[in-house]
């Protein structure tokens, strides 16, 4: 199915929920904090929430900033 | 400072700090003048900001987090580029989780580009809803002193108005508002943005502020890591000039040497 | 200051300091504070004033050459009070007498007693006196770029403009003027009266002097010594942001955090 | 004789010098400097500085200033 | 002013006016005063306030209205001494019926007694609501670009910043931000309180204002008439300065007679 | 001005002036423009120039002579352009010829071309000499209070202090100097140099200043003429405020409306 | 009955309305306007406009302000 | 001889006087002043003036300025 990630579109398994995402991005351990639909998705809940289509997940991190 | 140095550290949020530099992170030629700088800073509270993380460009370059480890600094998450409260509310909700629960955080909710100016309704808004949620608020605002005053009501643990407009380095504006909301604060209060060299951070703790927030005045000095020496100093010689209690000033001359014994 | 501490001393009349702070040492409450607030200011060059001795009476209260003993401090010896350009002539020339030789003098020879301002025609012709007979003359003038130049010319070793009236402590009036000066300037350039509290110390510096002698800003503060060490970091962050090169004032904003990477 | 010492009429013996005057002054030794009408006379010619009916002796010393 | 005086007029709410003075009517002597320096001001916009009318002590002191009568001046009833939207906006109501259905008022509603400064909240609520029943609303407000931009686009037929706290006459704190208000607005921006003296406000026009409102400057100047006329004259000097478009300044110098011709 | 106008004139060297606006007559496109913007701003005293006649190339310009006429304007000779007491004073005497006996000058002798800023020294040697031979002497100076007083007991006719460098339209540098130098003098003062737009004019008049005398302001404008006028008025304005007291400033606020009566 | 005016204590009769009160107060035909309980009480109104016991009645003039 | 004139050389009649070269100048009543060897020459003292070889003549008259 399709969702957006970071804004762009991507195709991921049905099947897939947002630890097997992570782990495909090879994003897992990583300083991140995750959205889906202007929610906030905390990492406790990753594996098991499962993804739906024209999701929009955002993932985000830590950058310089004043 | 002599003797006592110890005594004068500040609270935020029940967080003791020594350093009353607070400084940004952004703007540096690259991650080695970021800590470079911050370090000859003497700062403990550091802003960073979130952003999308580049998925896939397998940058090497460290993240900031581990630039400035959170053993050695406190972080300051902010909402820049937040024109309104929900967006601003939704970064702090992802900079607590993103930092396991940390929350401290800079609310910055953005007027306009020119100005970069706060929107102190959506600010209020945002900072009711934060509050709420349990995250320390340090808010950065104008200098209207009743606006600063609503601000601390709400709950807010530092009122942090501009001293000029964002990377402008034109100095404190108006050092009348400053020194009122000062004198009506019981919150540290900060002065937040347009500081451009060391002289205007010595100002602003000569006012009374609790401290001063910066980043664009030494991120675009000429030599970063010399200017923040600078201001590291500015900061401590303006706050101690403010307990020492200035001379008052006079508009005529008052000699220096003795008058009597005059020999000729 | 990072590794060019160093290297950043500057010399008057072939003399190195390292110390960019020059104190008087009237006006305290007494020796013990004199001396505590000069040891904290970390001051080199201190100005002493000379006097008639009160014969008889024998005070036993300590000499200010013995509580500035002269291992530790180079001594500037004034003409304050002097009128004329005799007075101020036959002062230095006592001083070097009681100094044993010693030929670094402050040369002021004052206008009126409402202002305290400089008589510069009486100042250039003591000046052309005294360095003819061999004194080293740190000489006290208005903010006037074309005196200093002449004063310059005349061969003093440094130049001092005021800042305000002496003791007002309403710190630097013309900006344009000190800075001007300051580029003209082969010799050092220190701003001598006026400065009134931290800040105004380090714009002094910012504006490119090498230098600021002080006395009522740390005297006549309430906490002398506390002054001390504020006027002392003041100057070296000025010194450094000077150095270090301050970024250009802008009208308007400029984010410190990046644009792009925003998720909203 | 008279002089003026510091501004203020003083008797003298005739014979004395200023390394005299210096000495009954409890000065000697002291940080100070002279000015006979207001010319300065070197500590090293105080004896043998002959002190004449009228003098003006100022004897200075250093204080805080600035 | 040269030719185009004549087309040197602006509009508030469709009503043409040649005066960019405008003037309160408080604080003075007695009504002859009031009278005599209000015809000097040559204002042609007053400002009234509205209060309990003292029943009974059948008072012969003349009423504001019979002395300014309606003919020849525009009156501008104000809501001085509101500290909520409630209560100003009752004052209104109550404003414009004793005025015959007189729309045009100046709304402020207060923050605290110490500063006088508006409360924005209570502002943007009141105006909602005046001008949903029909007022158009002169607003009173802080010198922040972006709360003016807000009652701009409530729809506000004037913005009125501060320059300083009213009745303090220290005249413009923060020029810039008068300056981005201008450049930002499409209604008339007129500054409300604090000038001082006549040169406070020449600077107002300078910056573009379209106009200036007053009150202690005139009444509490020593000769209130006077001094209405010395404003009335600044506010053309500046706007005239304004629309003659100034000299650049230039930090040196520039001879002002010719180079070439010199004889020696 | 209400009814004291009439009294309201001051006197240069026995003559009686009305308007405290000098302005100097060089810079302008043409003659025409020339004329127009000296019309407009009311001057009776128009500072001129002395050059070599461009003889042969036959040019048909009027002269300026011509353009403002003896019967219209008092001549005011400037030795602009001299760098010693030497050719001022040739100058002067070029002048007094030229105008057949006219002995009123503007004397200016430049200590250098960057900041043509006096040379104090020589414009004293040069003022002593002139005033010898029987000339009416208004001296530019700097702003030191001393000089001021110098210059005035030399016999100068008016002093005249710079506001900032010729040309720059800086505004007044430092106002406790001009202050003290009114306050000090017995004889007119009158700011000479560096103003740029009206509310500076304004300024250096509530100061207590007895005039200004500009050119650069006026001549530099986008509109010249309009600038004039704008000058005109500045001019009175400050003289009317100056005259009337200014309220005192305050740092906080003061009501302009009565507290009592209220209903809410 | 009793009624509150400017903040006063007032006895009047009944039956009155604004109109008899502010003819009593020999306010008739000068500039005031009238609120009653906070709300505005158009002068076309006065007669007609019956006064309740506890009435807070306000009335206001213009006065010089700034 | 040669003289010369508001800086340039000139060649002129040894016969010369002031008055003559303000006339062959065409300056005659015209508003100029005249200095000769940095000495003023009053206008009125222009006839019987006589020009010296190697004078410096300079002819000023009023311009703009201020």
């Amino acid at each position: 199915m399709q969702i957006y990630l970071n804004g762009e579109e991507m195709q991921i398994l049905d099947t897939m929920d947002m630890a097997d995402l992570i782990e495909q991005l090879n994003l897992k351990g990583q300083r991140i904090a995750v959205e889906v639909n202007e929610e906030l998705v905390p990492r406790s809940t990753f594996s098991g929430h499962t993804l739906r289509e024209q999701d929009h997940v955002e993932i985000i991190h830590a950058v310089g900033g004043g | 400072m002599p003797n006592n140095t110890q005594t004068d550290c500040f609270s935020i949020a029940g967080r003791e700090f020594t350093s009353r530099l607070l400084v940004g992170t952004g703007k540096y030629k690259d991650m080695e003048e970021t800590r470079a700088a911050i370090d000859e800073s003497g700062a403990e509270i550091v802003t960073i900001a979130v952003r999308r993380s580049n998925i896939g460009q397998n940058s090497n370059e460290p993240n900031i987090l581990n630039v400035l480890p959170p053993q050695e600094y406190t972080y300051l998450p902010n909402t820049a580029g937040c024109y309104d409260a929900k967006t601003a509310i939704r970064t702090c909700r992802l900079a607590r989780e993103l930092l396991d629960g940390h929350n401290l955080v800079k609310l910055e909710v953005l007027g306009d580009e020119k100005t970069l100016f706060p929107d102190v309704i959506q600010t209020l808004e945002a900072a009711e809803v934060l509050i709420k949620e349990g995250f320390d608020v340090m808010v950065y605002t104008n200098d209207d002193p009743i606006m600063a005053k609503r601000l601390e009501e709400l709950g807010c643990v530092a009122v942090m108005p501009l001293a000029a407009p964002i990377g402008s380095g034109l100095g404190i504006r108006n050092r009348l508002n400053i020194r009122t909301i000062v004198e009506n604060a019981k919150v540290p209060v900060l002065v937040d943005a347009g500081v451009g060299t060391a002289s205007d951070a010595a100002v602003a703790m000569e006012l009374g502020c609790d401290g001063v927030l910066m980043n664009t005045a030494i991120a675009a000095a000429q030599d970063p890591v010399l200017m923040a020496s600078a201001m590291k100093k500015a900061i401590q010689a303006g706050r101690e000039a403010y307990l020492a209690g200035r001379m008052p000033a006079k508009r005529f001359a008052s000699a220096s040497s003795p008058l009597d014994g005059l020999f000729f």
